[in-house]
């Protein structure tokens, strides 16, 4: 008998959504791209996790959040492909390890 | 109005020359700088002439909501303090247009739009009786400094342009505090003369008098946060120079006035050793350093310093809650007289700067051989700056020595009228090193012409002026009166 | 206010002016033209505000207000009465005289109109310090004079020793300006105003006010405030020991040194005493000090005119001398003494001066008077007045000098104020060493052997060594000859005339006060009987017999024995060598004042400035911040695992800290 | 029998947490940016569950529609190597699971012991927020309160716009283009200049200077034609 979700099941899922991105960007230390994503799903996460609230805790502030931080999201995500596409175009690489020109 | 067109008029004028510049054909931007700089100071001169000397109060006040949700306004006036720094701030507008006429090849526009802006920014300060506005205007003033010093500069301009910047930058950060903490005061009003009237008890009155203290010290410079002049002005180009020591510093010293003092008067009143002390300290002290320098920028700069440290020494002149008329009187003077002295050292400097490429000492010797009426000009200016009577470097020394003498403390004044001597030491040992003896090298002797018909009459302006004053400085004195006396009653009473 | 008034001072002013900015414009001879002019205008209405005055017409009123701040009244206005009217005549006539002069003297000098420019310039300055009726423009003339002194030391702006002696000058004049502008700064802060009759009406009242001055006690007010101003005369006028940068100031060219440093500038210190007599009188402190220093001048700075060999130098010394005992007066409040010394100093040193400078010419500018000697054949008009100035000098008998002199002698023997017997001494020695060296000079210059040919280059008084072919010395021309001759005149008569009018006359009644407990002029009144019998008495006094015997002394060395100087010479070789380092006031000032300013200044640089403010508080705090950033630094890797495991870990501690809560 | 929802529930949260694990473990790039989408596309179903519409379809919309088609884009532009960048993976594999299961016991514990026992009553059901429209609701919130933020965020919208064409716009220097500004502007003195040249001259002494300037003049007016 599966148990009623309840505000706690989301949070469940949405910590283990955490983790799995969490552990991507450590195994994926050289890939931008997949970097990236693992942040997405980071966000993706925390969202679920402000509208778990905002639902159970009736409160539509949660929502609103959630909606500006797609805003914020989207418009890093652009911008960070956006450097990709530059990177790539000048060191023919995503490897973040080659990316040391900024280090002093 | 006319404060208005006071500050638009030069604001508008550089806007225009930095648009309608080019590189290319230098000759029109430097008659439409030359224009707007004479009509900025043209409409500055009714401020002297409808000025009501009979009032302490504002006077051409001008004040319409600026920023209703804060209640900061837009709030011009002036009185018996400040107006004249309206006036020399214009005047000398025209004196760094004029000097940089031809010397300035690399863009001339931007060059001369920086200062014409610049000019309107100063008015602004001098002007402005809203806290914030004067804020304003105060900060946005090291822009143009910064970028003059920072483009047009010699060689180790960044470092000189960084350090002026952040010297300044430190101190009026603690003033925005100040005047942050004083909105709060009054209750939600920025005006300054609110600031006057509210009361204080003593720990607010001694921070705040640090906060505004450091904010104007470092502008003044007073020791020991002098050391960006000196490099400021080694860098600046002649304009800058000429600026910087004319202007810029006479609003620290103007700051003293319109806001220490009269916002907190038991803590100015408590803490006027201290800053006689320093005073003194910058007057001799600097006075030593001045005398050992190589580079002829660096020795005025010094001399700078010296000077102002009359001003602030006059201002605090203070015996039990009284202060000093007279020493008030010649701190004004003594900055005003600075605007002119000062500008015309640094003019002179330019000049010989333009022809040999050095500012060294050692690099000349013997100038006089070769220009003989550049060398009759600066023989006038170094007296003045050495305080000669007759010259308005007189009458601020002059005074403030006597006030002090008046107010019982001969041993300050004793310490000042050091002044006297060192003044004298440093100016004419560097005027016997480059302008007498024989020819110092061959350089001196090929590529320096005596001075051009514009050099000539720009220096001759400023010689009229500081002769002028110096023979008759009574119009200059007859405006502050009421002024300055509303001002020492003022401090007179505790504010706790 | 008279027109005449305004005339005296600024005539010479627009001479100064035209012949200054149009000095190329108006030619050598527009320039002597405008500026003779001016002085002769500024002399002609001298004279006739002195026949007003004569009438009994004074004036002391505000010309217009300089300026007014905090309630106290600066104004610029004219005192017109017998003291000034005395000074505006010596003035204007010694600087006409020098005018005249120096259209021969600079003749072939390319700095022509510049020169003549500066000299109307300080005709017009000292008027304006003499005619003042307040301490500001007094001030005002008193750096005026000393500015237009710096110019003219410095005129040959090329020699290197000129433009040292300018800039010492000036310096030397500043510290003693410091202390007269700290006694201005007393009169203004106990009476309010600077009017000097305000000042001496109110002074009564308040000299005996204690002034809180620190280490240097309360003294009462008329004390400090007299010491400070004459500190200032001490300047001004090169009393000890502020007398260095007199000798040196003869760098610039004679006639200068005839106006400025002999007849008008240097006496200004004295004018400026006799003026403030009211003070002066207040303070019996103040009057020792004055004593004690003007006698010190008088007898010490004779001593080194004894071993100078510049001609020019000579007469320097003896200027120093001679203001000693002009302070000497004061000092005993014989102020109408001083004045009186005053006059007839700067008509005879004026006079010996211009003829200096004549032998100048005449000696093709030599100014070693090793090198001359016997040139009285050739300068015959030249040599009479220098005799006659000379004479005056030592105060022989009948000759104005011998008036003015006598009476301080007389005076200080009256005097009952502390160090009156030092003062006594040393003003009977300075006549005998006044006379020695007066007429040391005269010998060498104007009799015995010939020795203009010697070689210049040779160090040691050898005179049978060396034969240069220098040039036969000649006679100067007239502009040169008539102002000595014009100059000799009142030498010779100008004590006769006026010893009885002046000093013992009612000439500076109520203008000079003396106070009845040491009025020495007034002691000595009643044994006055007349010029002629003053005369008369003098031969029977001590002072001529000390006089005749230095001129006895300088007869027998340098005619009669001309070997026997440089025998003694290296005989006394320790004590000439403190002479000849001017008793090492110089070295002291280079060494002390000068080199420590600068070591001070190096060190304030150097340590203050660059090291402690600039190094450690304004670099030192951009570099600490910048060393904490480069720490910072490294945990900035770069890596986004880093911070992610930073931020796990960061998550972890607080969860952590959740759970135990 | 479970209700529907809670079915869905348990359904779509495997389905996304699958779909994140793929994302961080596959080797091809296209296939982890299929599989985000994947993610998002459960996630967007979750949140319906807790009756975010708006967002939930938003999330898609904009989302899946917009950003995830440019994650695409760009890995098929790039010709990324990508054995090169996963040669240390299963190196790297150790420490991300440790920190993971880290991470992901304390979460557990938390929200088991410290969370759930404080807000057990206010996490039991979906609390109904509004009556009617999420989005209606959500507008209003948004246009009213929120307006400030909302242009804010436009801004930020545009400056991302701005930034990432910026960014990537390439100035290809190769290319040939024309500035009709300039050539409008152009006077003719700028490109012709007339020469005077002196006409040869017989003597032979100044032959040698004669044809020196006009060579020194055509080079000048070459290169300000060439300018």
């Amino acid at each position: 008998m599966l148990p009623v979700p309840t505000l706690n099941s989301y949070l469940f899922v949405a910590a283990a959504l955490f983790t799995i991105s969490v552990i991507g960007i450590f195994i994926n230390r050289r890939n931008v791209i997949i970097l990236l994503m693992a942040i997405e799903l980071m966000l993706l996460a925390v969202n679920l996790n402000f509208i778990a609230f905002s639902s159970y805790l009736g409160d539509l502030s949660g929502q609103v959040f959630v909606f500006f931080i797609l805003t914020v999201a989207a418009a890093e995500s652009a911008i960070g492909l956006a450097i990709l596409v530059v990177l790539f175009r000048n060191v023919r690489s995503i490897d973040v390890e080659q990316i040391g020109t900024l280090k002093g | 109005m006319l404060l208005s067109l006071s500050i638009w008029v030069p604001i508008v004028g550089g806007l225009a020359v930095l648009t309608t510049g080019n590189d290319k054909t230098p000759t029109m931007t430097r008659w439409l700088a030359l224009f707007a700089a004479v009509a900025g100071f043209l409409v500055t001169i009714p401020l002297y002439t409808g000025f009501d000397s009979s009032t302490a109060a504002l006077q051409f006040v001008e004040n319409v909501a600026w920023i209703d949700r804060y209640k900061i306004r837009y709030f011009l006036g002036v009185d018996g303090i400040s107006m004249w720094f309206v006036l020399l701030n214009s005047f000398t507008t025209i004196l760094v247009v004029i000097a940089g006429w031809v010397v300035i090849e690399k863009q001339p526009a931007q060059y001369f739009a920086a200062f014409l802006i610049m000019s309107g920014l100063i008015n602004g300060s001098f002007a402005a009786a809203d806290a914030v506005l004067f804020y304003v205007f105060f900060e946005a003033m090291l822009i143009p400094m910064y970028l003059i010093i920072g483009i047009w500069g010699g060689p180790n301009r960044l470092y000189a342009a960084i350090k002026f910047f952040l010297y300044t930058l430190l101190g009026s950060l603690l003033m925005l505090v100040a005047l942050l903490y004083l909105y709060n005061v009054t209750g939600g009003s920025f005006t300054i003369t609110d600031f006057h009237k509210v009361p204080l008890a003593r720990t607010p009155q001694l921070l705040l008098f640090f906060a505004f203290f450091m904010a104007f010290a470092v502008k003044v410079p007073m020791w020991p946060v002098h050391t960006w002049l000196p490099d400021a002005h080694v860098e600046a180009p002649t304009g800058g120079s000429v600026v910087l020591a004319a202007i810029t510093l006479k609003l620290g010293a103007y700051g003293f006035l319109r806001f220490i003092l009269p916002i907190v008067p038991d803590a100015s009143r408590e803490l006027a050793p201290f800053v006689v002390a320093i005073s003194l300290i910058a007057i001799v002290y600097i006075g030593f350093v001045a005398l050992v320098q190589t580079d002829m920028k660096k020795l005025v700069a010094y001399s700078s310093i010296s000077h102002m440290g009359f001003v602030t020494l006059g201002f605090f002149l203070f015996v039990g809650p009284q202060g000093s008329a007279l020493g008030i009187e010649g701190g004004l003077m003594q900055m005003i007289s600075h605007g002119f002295v000062s500008a015309a050292m640094f003019l002179c400097i330019g000049v010989m700067y333009d022809r040999l490429h050095s500012r060294n000492i050692a690099d000349y010797g013997g100038v006089a051989n070769v220009m003989p009426k550049f060398a009759a000009l600066m023989m006038l200016f170094g007296m003045a700056n050495a305080g000669l009577p007759g010259t308005s470097g007189f009458i601020g020394e002059f005074t403030v020595t006597l006030a002090a003498v008046k107010q019982g403390m001969f041993w300050t004044a004793a310490c000042a009228g050091l002044a006297l001597i060192l003044g004298a030491a440093y100016t004419l040992w560097m005027y016997k090193r480059v302008v007498f003896g024989s020819i110092g090298n061959d350089h001196v002797r090929n590529d320096m012409p005596d001075l051009s018909r514009r050099e000539f009459w720009m220096l001759m302006l400023v010689a009229a002026c500081v002769l002028g004053m110096g023979l008759y400085p009574a119009p200059f004195t007859e405006v502050m009166h009421k002024s300055v006396d509303a001002l020492i009653a003022h401090v007179a009473q505790s504010k706790f | 206010m008279k027109l005449s008034y305004l005339i005296v001072p600024f005539a010479p002013l627009v001479g100064a002016i035209l012949a200054g900015l149009w000095g190329r414009q108006i030619g050598r001879k527009g320039a002597h033209t405008v500026t003779i002019l001016g002085v002769l205008i500024s002399f002609i209405a001298s004279c006739v505000v002195f026949a007003d005055v004569l009438a009994g017409n004074t004036f002391n009123g505000p010309l217009y207000t300089w300026m007014v701040s905090g309630g106290v009244k600066f104004e610029v206005g004219f005192l017109i009465d017998t003291l000034t009217v005395t000074m505006m005549l010596v003035v204007t006539s010694v600087s006409l005289m020098v005018h005249i002069y120096t259209i021969g003297y600079m003749e072939e000098d390319p700095g022509y109109q510049r020169f003549f420019s500066y000299i109307s310039l300080f005709t017009f300055s000292m008027l304006m310090l003499v005619m003042s009726n307040n301490f500001l423009q007094l001030f005002f003339g008193w750096e005026a004079v000393g500015l237009v002194s710096y110019l003219l030391i410095g005129f040959w702006y090329t020699r290197p020793t000129a433009i040292f002696a300018n800039m010492k000058a000036f310096l030397v004049n500043r510290v003693g300006d410091l202390g007269f502008l700290l006694g201005i700064g007393l009169v203004l802060a106990y009476t309010g105003s600077l009017d000097y009759k305000t000042v001496f009406e109110k002074a009564p009242a308040l000299k005996d006010i204690a002034v809180a001055m620190g280490p240097f006690g309360t003294p009462a007010w008329a004390t400090a405030t007299c010491i400070l101003l004459f500190i200032g005369a001490m300047g001004k006028s090169a009393q000890v020991p502020l007398h260095v940068w007199l000798p040196d100031s003869m760098e610039g060219p004679t006639p200068i040194s005839a106006l400025i440093h002999a007849a008008t500038m240097v006496t200004a210190g004295i004018f400026m005493v006799s003026r403030m007599s009211p003070l002066f009188e207040m303070s019996e402190t103040a009057l020792s000090f004055v004593l004690i220093i003007g006698a010190t001048t008088a007898l010490f700075m004779g001593f080194l005119g004894i071993i100078q060999y510049d001609i020019k130098r000579v007469v320097a010394y003896s200027t120093l001398s001679q203001l000693g005992y002009m302070t000497v007066a004061l000092g005993v409040s014989a102020y109408s003494a001083a004045m009186f010394h005053l006059v007839t100093h700067a008509f005879f040193k004026a006079l010996l001066f211009l003829a200096a400078g004549s032998v100048i010419i005449g000696m093709h500018h030599n100014q070693d008077i090793r090198y001359m000697g016997g040139i009285r054949k050739y300068m015959k008009i030249t040599w009479l007045t220098s005799l006659v100035g000379s004479l005056a000098l030592i105060g022989f008998p009948l000759l104005s000098g011998f008036y003015s002199k006598d009476t301080i002698i007389e005076a200080v023997h009256q005097s009952k104020i502390a160090g009156h017997g030092y003062a006594n001494f040393a003003v009977l020695c300075g006549v005998f060493v006044t006379a020695f060296y007066s007429f040391r000079m005269y010998f060498l210059v104007f009799h015995g052997k010939e020795r203009y040919d010697e070689a210049p280059h040779d160090e040691h008084h050898h005179d049978d060594h060396g034969h240069g072919h220098g040039a036969k010395p000649h006679e100067s021309p007239w502009v040169v000859t008539l102002p000595l001759v014009l100059l000799a005149i009142p030498s010779l008569m100008l004590g006769f005339w006026g010893i009885d009018k002046v000093v013992y006359g009612d000439w500076f009644k109520g203008v000079l006060v003396v106070d009845s407990s040491h009025d020495t002029i007034g002691a000595l009144k009643p044994l006055f009987h007349g010029p002629l019998g003053m005369a008369i008495h003098g031969l029977s006094t001590l002072p001529l017999a000390l006089a005749l015997a230095g001129v006895a002394l300088a007869y027998y060395l340098y005619v009669v024995n001309p070997a026997l100087p440089a025998k003694l010479r290296r005989q006394f070789s320790g004590l000439v060598k403190v002479l000849e380092e001017k008793y090492y006031f110089d070295r002291f000032n280079e060494f002390f004042f000068a080199g420590g300013a600068r070591k001070l200044g190096e060190g304030l640089f150097r340590f203050g400035d660059r090291a402690v403010i600039d190094g450690a508080l304004v670099n030192g705090s951009a570099k600490s911040i910048g060393a904490v950033a480069g720490l910072m630094r490294h945990l900035q890797t770069g890596y986004i695992y880093h911070y992610a495991f930073v931020m796990v870990a960061g998550v972890l501690a607080f969860m952590t800290w959740l759970l135990l809560r | 029998m479970p209700e529907l929802s809670t079915v869905v529930f348990y359904v779509f949260s495997a389905i996304m947490l699958l779909a994140a694990t793929r994302v961080i473990s596959v080797k091809n790039p296209v296939h982890a940016a299929l599989f985000l989408v994947l993610a998002f596309f459960s996630a967007s179903a979750l949140w319906m569950l807790l009756k975010a519409e708006f967002l939930a379809i938003a999330l898609v919309l904009v989302y899946v529609g917009a950003v995830m088609v440019l994650f695409l884009f760009v890995v098929m532009m790039l010709d990324v190597n990508v054995e090169e960048l996963r040669k240390q993976f299963r190196s790297y594999l150790p420490v991300g699971l440790l920190v993971g299961t880290a991470v992901l016991i304390e979460m557990a514990l938390v929200l088991a012991l410290a969370f759930g026992k404080k807000s057990s009553a206010a996490g039991e059901t979906v609390a109904v927020v509004v009556d009617g429209s999420n989005t209606k609701a959500l507008g209003i919130e948004l246009f009213t309160k929120y307006i400030f933020a909302v242009e804010v965020a436009g801004v930020l919208l545009l400056v991302a716009i701005v930034a990432a064409i910026a960014l990537t716009l390439r100035d290809r220097r190769e290319t040939r283009y024309q500035n009709p500004g300039e050539q409008v502007l152009i006077r003719a003195r700028d490109r012709v200049r007339v020469l005077k040249i002196a006409s040869e001259k017989p003597t032979p002494a100044e032959t040698p200077a004669a044809p020196a300037e006009p060579a020194a003049a055509a080079a000048a007016s070459a290169a300000e034609v060439k300018k």
